[in-house]
């Protein structure tokens, strides 16, 4: 069984916290370490960055740290290589997060393949759409035991939702809001509503709530219908300001306060 | 056979909608509207009154005689750089916020690498009275500094793009964030064949004007409607598109489609797509573009602004792939040479975009009879102190 | 009774031809020729065809649907900002280039003010390939840049006027210098309806062309050939002329022509000619002009290079003097207010000129029933400096 | 008699030379005793000119001399105040060359019948044509007894010419070649011809020449074939760098070289 599923499934009252980071950043080889801390802190599951040079769905933050993990050398092979034995220390899902161009480029094939002998147990790639997914990939990922995260948003209609959750393996991706990443960390009526619309509709795959997410409040709030909660641009900017050395504080101020 | 869009969104193998779930809603509603939209005699006749009565359209088809003489064949201008605002792009604006009206949308977004798109864009926003927000990369604020002015007087928001090559792709990927965030209210008015179908579709309908026009003003002035060349250049592709429109399954009719090669093809400071690129995506299409064998997107480079992108619409990746249409690189200096003669040879000053057309004529030679008609996409007004500061003058 | 020319080059008590000796053999020739060139069908078909394929006429009579909404009448604009080079100077240059060829000339010469007369010159040189010397006050340089560039791009040499001051009055004065100084080879083409007999009735004739378009524009458009109102500029005169021309006798159409009052009619700083001026002799004409008790020519000033002249054409003097044209004064910071409100509302950046044209609904009522015809004679791009910096935008 | 016949009719070999200087210049009070010093050095002509605004027939020496004079006051007002004793002290014939709109503005007729109180013998108004002087004010000129001067040009057609004779009283105003004040002084073959041409044409009117002539040489060749000939720029120069002292050497140079 899938790593994403097992942990999901997971019967447990504790709320799953989910850490994107961007692979190469601040420094090239920060990728190992960075992951090996976060699963030592507490952190449920982790989203590994694929920078890229035109991150459309992103905000400022992950913006910046994918243009210097570029600049730091970080390239598909690079992460692979960073990557290949990362299964004797981690075991926690792992799941790499990039636009399609460079996977595309990759092969989709190559890259499911090289994600499978590796341990990676999903990808989320914001512009590859459901349809070509269904379409073109579906098999391949399946052949690799691949998932592909699908995202929703306060925008998606309850019929694309349903559809979404029959083709979907692991979890849904709940986009908090209209926004690209890093935005305000709020949660207003609006938002709030939303998670309860969605939990209200009992879809058979559990959902973790992502975007705007950056502190105890907002995780708790995201989690309070959701099975789990994901933040990138609050943790990129920890890494901004106190490096890579802090990383359990930063993760156990979210998680207890 | 036909190397027009199918039914799918798709050029061949090219074209598609790769947009992250957050832009589904707004790009789905579009696509599902786009055509009924057109379609409707009501729009049809508010869309063909204002290009009539605002744009200052049909743009005349000029027979060139002196630069007919110079180079042995008739040449023909089509004369893209008297519409109001002075460029092609207007075509597609017009037609944009007439669709946006009708999907409700009361704030517009858009790019804009020289300028044009975002000056047509601010013109039918003031023209509509709706909010306009335009994204451009700060290199090329600086060097269209005019348009610039332009924006602000129509009462745009201009927005500097400081990431990446600080050019167009840069700006596109900032408008596409604004209208993630801004899904409900907002419509994005792109301004190339470029972005998620049904765009590259929607603006080269908008810009097919351009070579239905071309037929019937051939017809009155050679007794054919059709030429043996059209030529064009290409930044995204929307003026081509245009041009090339009627003529796509007529294989007498040959396209050229002129990329920018900077400081030349090879040189590593170009932006001639075709054929330095690779299939891939970009800006929500699958088309060719300029990329690192890794999948990031290069950093183009062009004097001209409008050509200065990496990408290029999926129609002409797919007109490349399959050979429909010629491509042809024109420099830099070879593309300014070209503007000054234009200037001095028939009194009209081109945009350094259309520039790189014109030098097809030093590029490949015609015959006496061939009837080869050049897209002048915009006028030079915006790019003044590039060719004073490039030719000293 | 004719408001037009009779046939010893006056109206009423205004035109003439008030040359120095030196410019005789030069007037004289084209006095003799200008009516029997005009009227033969070869120049007829060259010139109308120039105009619909190179200048791109006709240009649209367009409805200003939310200026008409605002001002509660119905407005129409006659849009010669969309001719080729942007204003309507270049119905002119393109007859009077024809004309100077006819004549055998091979050098022309020309003056400017606000430059859109010398890029229109400069234009029409390289269109025939002729030698090209453009007269240009030394402030009207520094304010028109781009026009300068545009000219430098054409091929023509632009020459600085230093003397007096240094607008557009000292210009004509160079202009006309040179013209003295070669009587053989150069052909002189005076940018509006000024300067000795012929040359405000050939330009009047050349520009007519804007009247006679409105008349059948009208005529689709509302049914009728005859708006109520027509309201133009007046630096010269010369777009005023050509909107008024085909109406000049049909006294139900009401002319209003509108002067640059500068910072006010009696601030000393102004050029509002026929409220200031007195009759007199300027640039080889009798008309209206402004100028001490003494004789001297005033110094005008407006904030618009192509308003600030200290005479009129003879037709407008005579316009004026008969009542047959009501004269409005428009100050620099209506004028602005009013060119910035048709970007905001129509997405249409005017030429300051025109915008003191446009100035008139905030200055007289109309009805709704009214149909008002505003001459629009050219672009704003000339002006983005000056309107940037007076809006600190 | 008017004086300008008068004197261009005396019997003598001597070839007339006449001066033009830009009233109220270089100092406004200058007038009168430029004239008297002119006078005294030999000079036969005197052309007093009325400044102008607007000179379009001048060349950048004159010009900038008009612009000086009318910053120092000069009105046709004063220019009458100052000459109104002018004819005590000289006797050679004096005109005024001005252009017409101050002149208009005066009145020509009141502007005529000053000229005549005073003692002015003519007028050379070159923006004032021939068929306008003709058809409305040359009745005036003949009531005041001032000669209206008229210039021909080596464009001007024989016709005209011979038409300009025989409306001509006093002299006729050869401009030398096609230009405007100021230009270069030597008369190449084209100039000389022209001179010829006019001399053969055996005219009632006698010619001075002008525009052109700035030292003996040059008034020598003018001379040839005519009876006089006029010096303007050459003269304000003089005054520009050597001030109003040293008139009489000037003349002197321009007369016996
Ligand atoms: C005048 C002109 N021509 C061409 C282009 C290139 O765009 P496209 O390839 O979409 O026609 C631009 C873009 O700004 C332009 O302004
Ligand atoms: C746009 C425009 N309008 C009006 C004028 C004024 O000239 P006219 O009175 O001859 O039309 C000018 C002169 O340069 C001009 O450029």
């Amino acid at each position: 069984m899938n790593r994403i599923n097992q942990k999901l499934q997971e019967k447990t009252n504790e709320k799953l916290l989910s850490i994107y980071f961007t692979a190469g950043y601040p420094n090239l080889n920060d990728t190992t370490s960075i992951i090996q801390d976060l699963e030592k802190s507490g952190v449920g599951m982790i989203e590994i960055g694929l920078p890229f040079s035109d991150p459309l769905a992103d905000g400022p933050t992950i913006q910046a740290s994918s243009t210097q993990a570029l600049k730091n050398g970080m390239t598909t092979e690079v992460l692979f290589n960073q990557l290949k034995d990362i299964r004797k220390t981690v075991n926690i899902p792992l799941v790499i997060m990039g636009y399609f161009n460079p996977i595309l480029q990759y092969g989709v094939e190559a890259f499911c393949k090289k994600c499978q002998e590796i341990g990676i147990d999903g990808l989320i790639i914001p512009d590859l759409p459901v349809d070509v997914y269904n379409d073109q990939y579906k098999t391949i990922f399946e052949k690799y035991d691949i998932i592909n995260v699908f995202l929703i948003t306060p925008q998606t209609s309850e019929e694309r939702i349903r559809f979404i959750d029959s083709i979907s393996k692991g979890f849904i991706y709940m986009v908090s809001s209209a926004s690209v990443t890093g935005s305000s960390s709020d949660f207003g009526d609006v938002q709030t509503e939303y998670f309860k619309r969605i939990a209200n509709m009992k879809l058979k795959n559990p959902q973790v709530i992502g975007f705007g997410i950056s502190d105890h409040t907002s995780f708790m709030q995201a989690t309070t219908d959701a099975r789990g909660a994901i933040i990138g641009s609050a943790f990129i900017k920890h890494l901004n300001s106190e490096g890579t050395g802090k990383i359990h504080r930063f993760i156990g101020d979210i998680l207890e306060a | 056979m036909t190397y027009n869009i199918n039914e799918k969104g798709y050029y061949g193998e090219f074209g598609g909608a790769y947009i992250p779930e957050m832009l589904y809603p707004n790009v789905e509603e579009l696509r599902q509207n786009y055509l009924k939209v057109m379609a409707e005699p009501e729009f049809q006749e508010e869309f063909n009154a204002l290009l009539k009565d605002y744009v200052g359209r049909p743009s005349p088809l000029y027979f060139a005689k002196r630069m007919s003489e110079k180079y042995n064949t008739k040449i023909y201008l089509k004369r893209e750089d008297l519409n109001h605002t002075g460029a092609h792009k207007i075509n597609n604006t017009i037609g944009q916020i007439l669709m946006a009206k009708r999907l409700g949308k009361n704030r517009i977004i858009a790019e804009t690498g020289a300028g044009q798109h975002g000056v047509a864009t601010a013109t039918v926003c003031a023209l509509m009275g709706l909010e306009c927000i335009v994204y451009m990369g700060e290199i090329d604020i600086a060097r269209q500094a005019p348009n610039v002015a332009r924006m602000k007087m129509l009462g745009a928001t201009v927005v500097p793009a400081l990431s990446g090559s600080r050019t167009l792709k840069d700006a596109t990927n900032e408008a596409i964030r604004d209208w993630i965030n801004n899904p409900v209210d907002t419509h994005y008015i792109i301004g190339s064949v470029v972005g998620p179908h049904p765009y590259p579709d929607m603006v080269a309908r908008f810009q097919a004007i351009v070579s239905e026009e071309i037929q019937w003003q051939l017809k009155e002035k050679e007794g054919t409607t059709k030429p043996n060349y059209v030529v064009a250049c290409v930044g995204g592709g929307s003026n081509a598109a245009g041009a090339f429109y009627h003529f796509l399954d007529d294989t007498e009719v040959k396209l050229i489609a002129v990329e920018a090669a900077g400081k030349g093809v090879h040189s590593g400071e170009s932006a001639a797509t075709s054929i330095l690129g690779k299939e891939g995506i970009i800006h929500g299409s699958k088309t060719l573009l300029m990329q690192t064998p890794d999948g990031q997107i290069t950093e183009p480079y062009s004097i001209s602004a409008g050509l200065d992108y990496p990408g290029v619409g999926p129609m002409h990746a797919h007109l490349y792939k399959s050979g429909r249409a010629e491509f042809i690189a024109i420099t830099d200096d070879d593309a300014m040479t070209a503007g000054l003669q234009l200037c001095k040879m028939e009194g009209i000053i081109p945009a350094i975009e259309s520039s790189h057309a014109l030098a097809v004529f030093e590029h490949k030679k015609f015959q006496p009879e061939d009837i080869v008609v050049v897209s002048l996409s915009g006028r030079g007004d915006k790019d003044l102190e590039t060719y004073i500061n490039h030719f000293k003058l």
